[in-house]
């Protein structure tokens, strides 16, 4: 686990984990999730991890193509992961009943293409509970 | 300690039967999403208030969407502002 | 032929989701606009938090979402002038038919039972 | 458009549209859906065409893996579609925005994987109003 | 011409206000899938009756999932049961 | 260390979704199952339709679905013990206490709203 001290803290500031728990064209909780994380991080709190669950998981698709017009919600989560260095695990046991593979698991399964961007680690629950341990705050989207 | 509720479906689908099991005295209540179609019954006056005697906000990005108009009395906030509750009070319950 | 028996089905649309939440209403609205395409007779009926679909000024750019309450706007363009809305489902979320976007019947409960009982096929999303 | 006559048709048999509109992990929607179809079969009519719409598509994902005491449900679509010959269309702006593609879309949209199972028909909305031009029932799973 | 109304969702999520609305005299009901708690609602004798004086069945496979139990009078199908309502009545209505 | 403040954290799971139907159920148990694991103090609160959980006498093999009431009968096993069903959810479905697959304290409103101002999270899929 990390230690707390490890997690840079601006006065005030707090540490979120964000449970992601629906599929981004099925509903509108993902875009949400992305307004807040995007609010969060500019007025100085930290997110100490993104938690994608159940139908969740597909807003770590890697294979989503949007009309010109739309955003591309994956591909958003990706961008700001990247841009901030965040913590992002997809939850194993939701993906793969959803066809959401990275490389590792498509090895393991003889599955012959990868759809999970490599921004996000496919992990456990566990890594869920031990976000909060560490988190000031958690907040649900689905 | 008092808890933000945070509530994304229309009064329809939304179980308001356990939402007031669980919503305490001195909890916030913020309407997101489907959500602010609470201001449509809830909050109308000539439907029974059930949550107005608490603290409410309605998300500004999504009333604007749906072209929904608030009614005298009700609060808006925008996403810095729900971000803002959700440090303000120690916990979050969502509703979906 | 084939176009015979199309000219003699008559679909009908329920729209009972409210916009942007889910994905329902665009669904059908896809649907709708299929259809049309096809020359298909077809009733788009509004109803509970469906009728939500057809409120005026809805600025959905701000959530990122595309606007469904315009492209409603644009049902006649298409051909599709069998919009109703049900009557009670309006009035108890305290709108009123001036708000719509669009031109729609208002109907009752019986006169909607009797849409659906005269309609090939019924799509509920 | 196909022909009527072209449809075999045992006394009694009426062709079938089946809607699915539901992932296979959310929701029983699907699950209901494919012993509904398996049903049809065995009693004698016919299935003009399965069409997979919305979250639906994900019951054409092959890169599902389930638990092997899980029954793996797009697998299990396939089967059925592959025996019987059925007629099976996935949506295709449903597919693209869930990360469904087959080799064609893939290539469309320079992706390096194909996440769609070959029975199915990576098609249009004007695939399911044809289907209905040609059947004498439709039932929706959701 | 009646409807089969198939009805896939417990009676707290189904809107029931819309159902009303739709389901004619003469229609026929099925409750698949979570439907099936309207056993333990609408069908009870503690509560008003909406539906039971129409042709309604309780799908016999999602009952038995769920461990519940048929009122007396209370009809059930199979899902072959289920197909052949289907072929009967020239149309259906999903509600999900 | 992080073990004092993991033990000081309590999560309040609230499982209210029928089983079977969606897949909320599931996804909560197997948060509870995790939260066990690492020693987590937890509240896992049944109320509305997920109080049909806790029905005895599940078969969901005819649906090709693993059985929930089963899974959730070893709960105890797990060192899961604060199981609460809310009374009026079990009392309005028409249910009673001794149709169910474990125990349970039954909680009124009030007990209700303690917990959750107890919990340090609440996870209400």
């Amino acid at each position: 686990m990390t230690s707390l001290a490890d997690t840079p803290k601006a006065p005030g500031a707090l540490r979120y984990t964000l449970l992601i728990n629906a599929a981004p064209q099925s509903s509108q909780a993902s875009k949400s999730a992305l307004r807040f994380a995007e609010s969060l991080l500019q007025m100085g709190h930290n997110i100490e991890r993104l938690f994608f669950y159940g139908d969740g998981v597909l807003n770590a698709s890697s294979l989503t193509v949007m009309p010109q017009d739309e955003i591309n919600i994956p591909a958003a989560w990706h961008a700001l992961i990247e841009a901030n260095g965040l913590s992002s695990v997809v939850c194993v046991s939701s993906a793969i009943r959803r066809g959401i593979v990275d490389t590792a698991e498509a090895q393991r399964h003889e599955l012959y293409a990868t759809s999970c961007f490599t921004s996000s680690e496919i992990g456990g629950l566990g890594q869920l509970i031990e976000a909060l341990s560490n988190s000031d705050r958690m907040l649900s989207f689905g | 300690m008092n808890s933000l509720h945070i509530i994304a479906k229309a009064p329809t689908s939304a179980s308001i039967a356990e939402l007031s099991a669980i919503v305490d005295e001195g909890d916030v209540l913020i309407f997101i999403e489907d959500g602010i179609y609470f201001a449509r019954t809830e909050f109308s006056p000539s439907s029974a208030p059930r949550f107005n005697h608490l603290e409410c906000y309605f998300l500004e990005e999504d009333l604007a969407a749906r072209g929904i108009d608030i009614l005298e009395g009700m609060q808006t906030v925008d996403t810095r502002g729900f971000v803002a509750l959700s440090a303000r009070l120690p916990r979050s319950v969502s509703w979906y | 032929m084939d176009n015979d028996i199309s000219n003699k089905q008559t679909i009908s649309l329920i729209a009972r989701r409210a916009p942007y939440g889910s994905d329902g209403a665009r669904q059908t609205l896809d649907i709708a606009f299929a259809a049309a395409v096809f020359e298909k007779s077809l009733n788009y009926i509004f109803i509970g938090d469906g009728v939500f679909q057809l409120v005026a000024g809805q600025s959905p750019k701000v959530i990122s979402s595309k606007p469904l309450g315009a492209a409603l706007e644009t049902l006649e363009l298409y051909g599709i002038s069998e919009v109703f809305v049900h009557r009670d489902s309006l009035l108890s979320r305290g709108l009123t038919e001036s708000q719509l976007v669009c031109r729609a019947f208002l109907i009752e409960d019986c006169a909607l039972k009797q849409l659906i009982a005269e309609s090939t096929y019924v799509i509920n999303l």
